[in-house]
């Protein structure tokens, strides 16, 4: 049986630690491509954009939803968006910009990388479907 | 077509009774977090609720019932794999 | 390929929370792509829309001023939720742009024709 | 004697009506952030809210006021210095 | 000076935010100093107490075993309002450890008697 | 006219950007010094603890909190303390933390420091007033 491949674009909102939006995201995100549908991107927005931050250390029996996100996009092959305005609000910046900015550190691990909103633009023109979380 | 989601429950903000305000005919509800809890109490909300049962538009999100252990008593429970495939059945989708 | 409905939907407060301004943020930035694009106040949303606000107070910046850009931006499909309006006791002139009013019904229809919504 | 603020609004969350079960007699209310809204639209609790108010027990901070240009029918009106004393004079502080 | 009587207020459900499981870290840490605190489980914080939860479903741990700590660590007073859990269907059975039910006009006279609140 | 004294301890649950109640804080916390009245500290635990990212780099004409917080922190001579368990959860570690933990940046500023849930029993037992947000 063939199965129709939908598009999907994620976009997430949510915190990964502090409530349940990203994890819910992440469950969404995993399954949809474990049953072969594909990902346009993810656009992380908001607080949203802390899922990008690899100082995120819970112990060790807890989930760590930054390392999450990059295994499943390496695994998969789609894109993780940090939207760059909503993420230097809140302090997540890469090595690139930290340097801009006269920062002596940065934050963002990959393979997510800093996007401007036009990104989500065009994220939505080539999906299918748009999920929020 | 829209596929509404709701994640808060129905006891600590408004989502549930500003989404049912904006259902359409044709939409559907899928209680998903926090808001699983709307599928064992008792509100307000009922009567419009069980009519969504009854056409199949009412669902909720087996996992976040069984984290919770909450029972459900109004909507149809799908996994998250169902999740996936209702949002593909309806076009659009809604997070509240 | 038609271009897509995309609609942003308001539903909060401006200021207890950030989803206003970053909103309109989402919304300016799609404008620059999107010809199509809608936005809806419903709720609480409205009360973004409120004249004569002074957030320096409690340390935030005024957005309002970008309400003005969005028919810069070619944004024209502004929808405001009349129920809510008269649920918060707030009339169509205490708003600082000019916006469509919707009933319950008309709002149910727009929001079906979209093809993409972001809750806000 | 416990000063309760509340910091969402009445028509997005319950923090009102739940702050307002819980009020005993020596309590008093402090609208805070979009909490003011509650201070001036018309609620199920506005009865409660009067006698509140009646009673010198019913605050709203100016700033969070002004910041939205949200009008207060309702509630003693102050700013900042006096949440400070708010919190002294009443020994304990809930926020909802 | 007699020792502060402090008291945690835990108003949500498990899980879709982590503010059950911070605000039982945080009693746990007092306790270990202060030996006047309680604990009161209302509105939706009694779904924290609900028996056979399985956060990992949802990749959540179960920080349930954590309460059965609660009477090692000599807290004793765990306060549920009997009205949010009848207004929830909830009988005492439903919850994993034993608590005091309190009606409306005891928990505010509970309340009352406490030096400092922490709202969760 | 004498002052009476207050001693404040202040808990901060909220972040310093996304929602408004990190910034509530600030200002009771400053027209609190400004009137006289004497901070014991302030704790950050929950989504509060990123208000100690140093890596928070709004624009120019919005409200860098962290540094809000670090300057009048020092004028005043009060301490800043964040939750190490709920920091490293939310990706929020200082120097000595990253090193300990393999990490190669950090992200917390001075003068906030990371402290365990015994600071906040500690905070909690020298002030008059508890004051959450």
């Amino acid at each position: 049986m063939q199965i129709n491949k939908t598009k999907f674009t994620l976009v997430i909102m949510g915190p990964p630690y502090g409530s349940q939006s990203a994890s819910s995201a992440f469950q969404f995100c995993k399954e949809a491509v474990e049953n072969g549908h594909h990902i346009v991107g993810v656009f992380f927005y908001q607080h949203g954009v802390l899922n990008g931050n690899q100082l995120v250390s819970p112990t060790t029996d807890e989930t760590n939803l930054p390392q999450h996100w990059a295994a499943l996009a390496h695994k998969y092959k789609f894109p993780l968006e940090v939207c760059i305005s909503a993420a230097l609000r809140r302090g997540v910046v890469d090595q690139s910009e930290a340097q801009q900015l006269a920062l002596t550190q940065f934050n963002l691990t990959t393979p997510f990388v800093l996007s401007g909103l036009g990104q989500l633009a065009e994220l939505s023109a080539q999906c299918d479907r748009l999920v929020t979380f | 077509m829209i596929l509404h989601t709701v994640k808060t429950s129905p006891l600590q903000t408004f989502a549930l009774a500003d989404c049912l305000n904006y259902l359409a005919k044709d939409d559907a509800l899928l209680l998903i977090e926090d808001g699983v809890i709307a599928s064992y109490i008792q509100l307000d909300h009922l009567p419009l609720l069980l009519t969504l049962n009854n056409e199949g538009r009412l669902w909720v999100l087996q996992e976040d019932l069984k984290a919770r252990a909450v029972v459900n008593n109004i909507a149809i429970a799908c996994n998250y794999k169902g999740f996936v495939e209702l949002t593909i059945k309806y076009k659009n989708h809604l997070a509240w | 390929m038609p271009e897509k409905k995309v609609a942003l939907v308001n539903r909060k407060a401006s200021y207890g929370s950030t989803d206003g301004r970053e909103s309109l943020d989402a919304l300016l930035a799609l404008a620059t792509f999107n010809n199509s694009l809608s936005v809806f106040f419903i709720g609480d949303g409205i009360y973004q829309l409120i004249k004569n606000q002074l957030p320096r107070l409690i340390l935030q910046k005024n957005y309002q001023p970008v309400f003005k850009l969005l028919d810069l931006y070619d944004v024209k499909n502004i929808y405001v939720c009349e129920d809510s309006l008269k649920r918060r006791n707030i009339s169509e002139n205490d708003l600082i742009i000019k916006v469509a009013m919707l009933s319950n019904k008309e709002l149910k229809q727009h929001l079906a024709q979209q093809d993409q919504l972001l809750g806000f």
